[in-house]
C-alpha cells in the first residue's frame, strides 16, 4: 500500500516497544497525550456506562413480563428508563465508535503522528469523565425521572427528581463531543499523509469526517437547551412556560435539533465500519465508493433538516409537519444507497465469515429493518398511530443498537488484535456474533407489534393482552444480556492469554495494517506516502 | 403488493380476531391501516431482498483458498441511479398518500359534535356539551363525527386512542383537537401517550362507542346537571363579566353576542378570528388581545379561573347567537 | 510537506500582514455604523427598524471578519466553514420559525381538502 | 516531507507536526471550527430570542425600553476599539517590534474589555437590580405586558450574561498572551496562539454587534 512500510518483524509483541509498553504507571495513562492511549481510556469508560445502562435495560424488561409490574413502583420504574435512555445515549452511543475506534484508527489510518491537537483530545476524556460522573452520581443517588428526552414543563417544574445534576453531566459531556469532532475534522483536514487524498481515505474516516460534523454543528445547540432548561427549573423564569408566554415547543425543537442529528452520530460512523469490514473479508474494493463517502456527508447535512418528524402529533403546525415530513423521506435515499453498495461489494468477492464479518452482515440486515421502519414513521399518517409507542422503541433500537452497537462491536473485534496485540478465540466471538444477533431480534422484533397494536412507551403497568409480546421481549434480552457479556469475558482474557498478534491477521488493506500490532508510540517511523487507492486489494500479497 | 396482504389480515380477522392488529373502529382507521399495509409490504420485500442476495453471496462466494483475493467489479453508473432512483419514487408515493390522509384527516367536519377535554396529573377529566361530565372515560355515539377540544393542566399529556388511528399531543397554556367519526360500537382503549411523570402508565381509559338510542339514554341518565353553556352562563354573571360586557353598545367591554367565529381587530392592528384559543387568551391576559375603541381596563383572571372554568365560559359565548342579550335582559 | 490537495494554497498566505491605514479605515467605518444604528432608532420607520439595524450589524460583521479576522487573505476552506456555521443557524432558526409562526394559519385550507379527497382513492387503487 | 520534522525543532513546535506551515493552519482552522460551534451555541438563544419576539412584540418592545441607549452605545464603541487594538497587538508581533509594543496593545484591549465588564456591571446590571428588573432574582417590574417583558428580561440576561462570560474567558487568555509575550515566547515566526486568541476576540465582539441592536433598539426609539 505504501512504499515507505518499514520493515515487518514477525517478533512477539513483548520484545517490542509499542505504545502499551513504552511507559507503565497509572500516571502514564491518566497524562497521556498517545490518541491509541486516550482512545482506550475511552474504551474503559464506555464499557463502564454500557453494562450501567444495560443493567436498567435488564430491571426493566424483568418488571415488563407482568401486566402490572414485576418488579418496581412507577416511579422505579421511570427512572430506569430514564437511566437507561441518558446513560446509552449520551454517555455510550455517542461517544462508542468515533471516541473509542475513531481515536485510536484516524492517525494510523491517514498516516499520522497523532491527532492535531492530543492535549485537547485528553482535555475531552477528562469531560467526558466529569460529566459522566456527574451523571452517575445523580442517576444513582435519586435518580432522575425525565426520561432522556427532558421534555418541559414536565422536567422543568413537576419532576422532583435530580434533573438540574443530570442536564449538567449531560451539558458537560456535550464539551467532550465537541473537542472531538473538532480535533478529527482538523486532523483529517490537515493531518493526511502525502499522496492521501481525500478520496484515497479509507470510508471509515469519511464517515467520521461526517459525525464530526455533526458533533460540531449539533451538540452547542443541546448545551444552550439545557441550559436553558436548567435555568427555567432554578429561577422558573418561564421560557418554556405557557402560563407566561413559553413555548415547551421550543425546547423540543431545540432539542431535536441536535437530538436527531445525534442519531447519525451513532449510526455514521458505525456504517463507515461496515464498509471497513464488507471489504476487508471480501477482499475487494467497495463498490462505489464516491456514493458511499458522499451518502456519509449527505446523511450527515440531511439529518439536521428532518427533526420535526419527532413532533408530528405535538401540536407543531400542519406546515410544518409537510415539510419534515419530505425531508424526513429524503434521508432514507443516501442509507438506501449506502445498503444496496455494501451488498454489490459482496459481489464476486473471496467471503470469509470471521466474527467481525458477522457482525457486519447482521448489521447491514438489521439496519435495513430499522431504516425502513423509519418511512412509517416518516410518512405523516401512520406516524399518527405509531408515535409515542413501542413500534418508535423497536425502530430506534434497531437502529442504535442492531445498527450502532452491532458495527461497534464488528470493528472492535477487528481491531482488537492492533489494539491490544493479541488475538482473541474466534469460535467464541463467533457464537457470541450469532446469539446477539437472535437475542437481539427476539428482544425488539416483538416491539413491532406491540406499538402498531397501540401499547405506548415508558409505561410501567400496561394492559394485559400485551403481555405475551412483552414476555418475549424480556426473553430475548436475556438473550442478549448474554450475548454481551461472552465478549466481555473472552476480550479481558485474550488480552493476557490471547496468542500474540500478526501486523495484518485478516490480510486487510489500509495503513494501520501496515505497522506492527499493537502500534509503536510514534505510529509511523517514517511517514508513509500513498500511492494508490483505498481497499486496492487486487495489488495481490495478503 | 396490498392486494397480497390485505385478505390474508382480513382472513385472520374473521377468524376470531387477529393478534397482530388492532381494532379499527373509526372512518379513518381503515385508510391508515392500508398504508400501514403497504409500508409492511415494502419493508419485508427489501428486508427479504437484501438478505437473500447477501446469503446468496455468502455461499457462492465464501473464500475457497486462503490467500484468494475478491474480483474487481467496475461500478456502473447506472447501477447506482437505478437505486438511487427507485427508494426516491417509493419515498414519493409514500408522501403524497400519507400527507393526503393527514390534511383530510386534520380537519374536523363541520357538523361534529364537541367534547372538550382536560388532561391532569394523572387522569382526564371530559364534559360533555349536554353537561355530563366522565373521568377516564368517554361515551361516544357510533356513526357521528365528534371533535375533542383538549388542554393540560399542567404537563404534556397526549390523547391516544389507538382503535381510532388518532393521537394528539394535550398542552399546558393551548388547545389541541381531535377529531375521529367511530364506525364500531363497542369498547376501546384511551392511552396517554406523552410521558407525564410517575403514574403517567395509569393515566388510562376506556372509550364506549354506543349506538345513538343508548347514548341518548346515557346522556339522559344519571344525574341532573346544566349544559356547559348554563354553567358558564353562571360563572358570567359570578365573575361579573356582564357589567362590562353587558351586550350594549354603551357597555364599558365589547359585546360578545354573535362574536364566536368572527374577524375581529385587535389592537395592533391584526385581525383574528374569535374562537376557542382567543377567547382564553382573553380572559387570561387581556391585554394582549385587546380591542380598540375599549379602555384597557381589564384584569387579568389568571389564577383565580381553573381550565375547566374557561371551557364552560367558551362553550357560554359560543352559545350566544347575535341577536341574543347578555344575561337575560 | 503533507497537505496535498485542495489545502496547497494555505501555506502561501498564513502570514498576511494588513495595513494599519486598512485596519483604521474598518474602525471608523465601524464606529460609523454603530453611530448610524443607534441615530435611526430615534427615527420612525415602521417595521424597516429592525431591517436597517440588522443590515447594518450585517455589514459590521463582514468588515469584521473579512479584515479583522483576516478573512479576506484566508483560504476557501475558512471561508467554507464560516458560512456553514452561518448556514446551520440559518436551519435552525428557519425550520423552527416554520412550525412557531405558521401554528396560527388556518388548520387546513378548504381547498387542500378537496384535493386530498381526489388523491387518496387515486393513489389507494394503485395497491 | 520536511526536513525539519526531526532535526532541529523551531519555537513553539509540536512533535505530531511535519513542519510549522501545518502547524499554523491546524491551529486555525481548529480555532475556526471552534467559532462555529461558539455560532451555533449562541445560535440557539438567538433562535429562540427570535421565535418569541415575533410572538410577544409589544412585550418586547416594552422590555427593551427598560434599558439604556447610551450604555449600550457605548459599549459597542468599546468592544469595537478593542478589536482594534487587538488586531494592532497581532500586527506587530507579525512584523516583529519590540514585545513591549506588543504588550502595550495587549494591555490597552484588556482595559477596553474591562471596561466593556465595567460598564455593564455598574450602569446596567446592579441599576437593573435596584429596579428590580432580574427576573427569578429581583423582580418588581409592573407596568403593561408584565409576562413578556419579564421573558424578554431573561433573554437580556442570559444573553448578555453568556457574552459577558465570554468576554471574562477572553480577559483571562488576554494575561495569559501578556504573560507569554514578556517571556519572549513570540516572534514574526511563531505568533500563533496571538492569532488565534484575536479570532475569539472579534468573535465575541460580533455577538456584542448583534446583541445591540436586537436587544436594546427593538421597535425604535422615537
Amino acid at each position: 500500500m505504501s512504499t515507505a512500510i518499514a520493515e515487518l518483524q514477525e517478533s512477539p509483541a513483548e520484545s517490542r516497544v509499542n505504545y502499551l509498553n513504552a511507559t507503565y504507571g497509572i500516571k502514564s495513562w491518566l497524562l497521556t497525550l498517545d490518541h491509541k492511549r486516550i482512545g482506550l481510556l475511552y474504551l474503559g469508560s464506555i464499557t463502564l456506562m454500557f453494562f450501567v445502562g444495560g443493567m436498567a435495560a435488564v430491571l426493566m424488561r424483568l418488571h415488563l413480563t407482568e401486566p402490572q409490574g414485576a418488579l418496581f413502583e412507577p416511579e422505579t420504574y421511570n427512572k430506569l428508563f430514564s437511566t437507561h435512555g441518558i446513560i446509552m445515549v449520551f454517555f455510550f452511543l455517542v461517544p462508542s465508535i468515533p471516541a473509542t475506534l475513531g481515536n485510536f484508527l484516524i492517525p494510523l489510518m491517514i498516516g499520522a503522528r497523532d491527532v492535531a491537537f492530543p492535549r485537547l483530545n485528553l482535555m475531552s476524556w477528562y469531560i467526558f469523565i466529569t460529566g459522566a460522573a456527574l451523571a452517575l452520581y445523580a442517576t444513582l443517588s435519586g435518580g432522575v425521572d425525565t426520561g432522556w428526552t427532558f421534555y418541559p414543563p414536565y422536567s422543568a417544574a413537576f419532576s422532583h427528581t435530580n434533573v438540574v445534576a443530570v442536564a449538567l453531566g449531560v451539558f458537560v459531556a456535550g464539551f467532550s463531543s465537541i473537542l472531538t469532532g473538532l480535533n478529527f475534522i482538523v486532523t483529517i483536514h490537515k493531518m493526511r499523509a502525502p499522496g492521501m487524498t481525500w478520496f484515497r481515505l479509507p470510508l471509515f474516516i469519511w464517515a467520521l469526517y461526517a459525525t464530526s460534523l455533526i458533533f460540531v454543528l449539533g451538540t452547542p445547540v443541546i448545551a444552550i437547551t439545557l441550559f436553558l432548561l436548567g435555568m427555567e427549573r432554578i429561577l422558573h423564569v418561564g421560557i418554556f412556560d405557557p402560563a407566561v408566554g413559553g413555548d415547551p415547543l421550543l425546547f423540543q425543537h431545540l432539542f431535536w435539533f441536535y437530538s436527531h442529528p445525534a442519531v447519525y452520530i451513532m449510526i455514521l460512523p458505525g456504517m463507515g465500519v461496515v464498509s471497513e469490514l464488507i471489504t476487508a473479508f471480501s477482499r475487494k474494493k467497495i463498490f462505489g465508493y464516491a456514493f458511499v463517502a458522499f451518502s456519509s456527508l449527505s446523511i450527515a447535512i440531511i439529518s439536521f433538516i428532518v427533526w420535526g418528524h419527532h413532533m408530528f402529533v405535538t401540536g407543531q403546525s400542519i406546515y410544518a409537519g409537510l415539510v419534515f415530513s419530505v425531508l424526513s423521506f429524503l434521508v432514507a435515499i443516501p442509507s438506501a444507497v449506502k445498503v444496496f453498495n455494501w451488498t454489490a461489494t459482496l459481489y464476486k468477492g473471496s467471503i470469509s465469515y470471521e466474527a467481525p464479518m458477522l457482525y457486519a452482515l447482521g448489521f447491514i440486515g438489521l439496519f435495513t429493518i430499522g431504516g425502513l421502519t423509519g418511512l412509517f414513521l416518516a410518512a405523516l399518517a401512520t406516524d399518527v398511530h405509531l408515535n409515542g409507542t413501542y413500534f418508535i422503541v423497536a425502530h430506534f433500537h434497531y437502529v442504535m443498537v442492531g445498527g450502532a452497537v452491532m458495527a461497534y462491536m464488528g470493528g472492535l473485534h477487528f481491531w482488537w488484535p492492533k489494539i491490544t496485540g493479541r488475538l482473541y478465540p474466534d469460535m467464541w466471538a463467533r457464537i457470541a456474533a450469532a446469539i446477539i444477533f437472535i437475542g437481539f431480534n427476539l428482544t425488539f422484533f416483538p416491539q413491532f407489534v406491540l406499538g402498531y397494536l397501540g401499547m405506548p412507551r415508558r409505561y410501567a403497568i400496561y394492559p394485559s393482552e400485551f403481555q405475551v409480546l412483552n414476555v418475549m421481549s424480556s426473553a430475548g434480552a436475556s438473550i442478549l444480556g448474554i450475548g454481551y457479556v461472552i465478549p466481555l469475558i473472552y476480550l479481558i482474557w485474550s488480552m493476557r492469554y490471547g496468542k500474540p498478534a500478526p501486523p495484518n491477521p485478516w490480510g486487510a488493506k489500509g495503513l494501520e495494517w501496515t505497522i506492527p500490532s499493537p502500534p509503536p508510540t510514534e505510529n509511523f517511523e517514517t511517514i508513509p506516502v500513498v500511492t494508490e487507492d483505498a481497499y486496492n486489494y487486487a495489488s495481490g500479497a495478503h | 403488493m396490498m392486494a397480497f396482504l390485505q385478505p390474508g389480515f382480513e382472513l385472520l380477522a374473521t377468524m376470531g380476531g387477529n393478534p397482530f392488529q388492532p381494532p379499527s373502529a373509526s372512518t379513518i382507521s381503515s385508510s391508515v391501516d392500508q398504508l400501514y399495509y403497504l409500508l409492511s409490504g415494502i419493508t419485508i420485500f427489501f428486508t427479504v431482498l437484501i438478505f437473500s442476495i447477501i446469503f446468496y453471496f455468502m455461499i457462492k462466494y465464501r473464500r475457497k483458498t486462503p490467500n484468494e483475493s475478491g474480483t474487481e467489479t467496475h461500478t456502473p453508473m447506472s447501477l447506482e441511479l437505478t437505486w438511487t432512483i427507485i427508494p426516491s419514487l417509493i419515498c414519493v408515493v409514500l408522501f403524497v398518500w400519507s400527507s393526503a390522509l393527514y390534511v383530510r384527516n386534520g380537519r374536523p367536519p363541520a357538523s361534529s359534535t364537541e367534547i372538550f377535554v382536560i388532561g391532569k396529573q394523572w387522569m382526564w377529566h371530559l364534559q360533555h356539551p349536554e353537561g355530563p361530565r366522565e373521568i377516564n372515560e368517554l361515551h361516544v355515539p357510533v356513526g357521528v363525527p365528534v371533535k375533542l377540544t383538549m388542554t393540560s393542566q399542567d404537563v404534556i399529556h397526549d390523547f391516544y386512542i389507538p382503535a381510532f388511528r388518532v393521537k394528539k399531543d394535550v398542552l399546558p397554556g393551548r388547545y389541541s383537537s381531535i377529531w375521529f367519526q367511530p364506525t364500531e360500537t363497542g369498547t376501546f382503549h384511551l392511552f396517554c401517550a406523552q410521558y407525564c411523570g410517575t403514574n403517567h402508565s395509569e393515566m388510562v381509559g376506556w372509550v364506549y362507542v354506543m349506538s345513538p338510542t343508548d347514548y341518548a339514554a346515557w346522556l339522559a341518565g344519571g344525574e341532573k346537571t346544566e349544559s356547559m353553556a348554563q354553567q358558564g352562563e353562571r360563572l358570567f354573571s359570578q365573575f361579573g363579566c356582564g357589567s362590562c360586557h353587558s351586550g350594549d353598545a354603551a357597555g364599558r367591554g365589547p359585546s360578545l353576542a354573535g362574536i364566536y367565529g368572527k374577524p375581529e381587530k385587535t389592537q395592533n392592528g391584526e385581525t383574528k378570528v374569535v374562537d376557542e384559543a382567543l377567547i382564553r387568551q382573553a380572559i387570561l391576559n387581556p391585554n394582549s388581545v385587546h380591542m380598540p375603541g375599549y379602555q384597557e381596563i381589564m384584569p387579568t383572571y389568571a389564577g383565580q379561573i381553573d381550565e375547566e372554568q374557561i371551557l364552560q365560559l367558551v362553550a357560554y359565548v359560543k352559545s350566544l347567537g347575535a341577536e341574543e342579550r347578555i344575561n337575560g335582559k | 510537506m503533507s497537505d496535498q490537495g485542495q489545502q496547497g494554497g494555505e501555506h502561501a498566505v498564513s502570514g498576511h500582514v494588513v495595513p494599519i491605514s486598512t485596519y483604521l479605515t474598518v474602525f471608523i467605518l465601524l464606529m460609523i455604523g454603530t453611530g448610524v444604528t443607534t441615530w435611526v432608532a430615534y427615527i420612525d420607520l415602521g417595521r424597516w427598524n429592525t431591517v436597517v439595524a440588522l443590515t447594518i450589524a450585517v455589514c459590521k460583521m463582514i468588515l469584521v471578519v473579512l479584515f479583522f479576522m483576516h478573512v479576506k487573505y484566508a483560504t476557501g476552506l475558512t471561508r467554507v466553514v464560516i458560512l456553514a456555521g452561518f448556514f446551520w443557524l440559518a436551519i435552525m432558526i428557519t425550520l423552527s420559525c416554520a412550525d412557531e409562526l405558521t401554528r396560527t394559519w388556518e388548520i387546513v385550507p378548504q381547498s387542500w381538502l378537496q384535493q386530498t379527497n381526489m388523491i387518496i382513492p387515486m393513489i389507494s387503487r394503485l395497491f | 516531507m520536511s526536513e525539519l520534522a526531526h532535526g532541529a525543532h523551531p519555537q513553539g513546535f509540536a512533535h505530531q507536526f511535519e513542519d510549522m506551515d501545518q502547524q499554523r493552519d491546524a491551529g486555525r482552522l481548529g480555532m475556526w471550527v471552534f467559532l462555529v460551534t461558539e455560532i451555533l451555541f449562541f445560535g440557539g438563544m438567538f433562535t429562540a430570542y427570535t421565535i418569541y419576539r415575533a410572538l410577544h412584540l409589544p412585550a418586547f418592545v416594552q422590555g427593551s425600553h427598560q434599558l439604556i441607549v447610551k450604555f449600550g452605545a457605548t459599549n459597542t464603541a468599546v468592544l469595537i476599539f478593542s478589536s482594534l487594538t487587538m488586531a494592532l497587538a497581532i500586527r506587530s508581533a507579525q512584523t516583529g517590534r519590540k514585545k513591549g509594543t506588543i504588550i502595550f496593545w495587549l494591555i490597552l484591549t484588556w482595559l477596553l474589555g474591562a471596561a466593556f465588564i465595567g460598564i455593564k456591571l455598574r450602569f446596567e446590571w446592579y441599576r437593573d437590580y435596584l429596579e428590580g428588573l432580574i427576573p427569578g432574582v429581583q423582580w418588581f417590574y409592573n407596568g403593561p405586558h408584565a409576562p413578556g417583558v419579564k421573558m424578554f428580561m431573561c433573554f437580556y440576561f442570559f444573553m448578555t450574561g453568556l457574552h459577558a462570560i465570554h468576554m471574562v474567558v477572553g480577559l483571562g487568555i488576554l494575561t495569559v498572551l501578556v504573560i507569554m509575550t514578556a517571556r519572549n515566547k513570540f516572534s514574526a515566526e511563531y505568533y500563533q496562539p496571538l492569532e488565534i486568541s484575536g479570532l475569539y476576540w472579534h468573535f465575541v465582539d460580533i455577538v456584542w454587534i448583534f446583541l445591540f441592536p436586537l436587544l436594546y433598539l427593538i421597535g425604535g426609539r422615537y
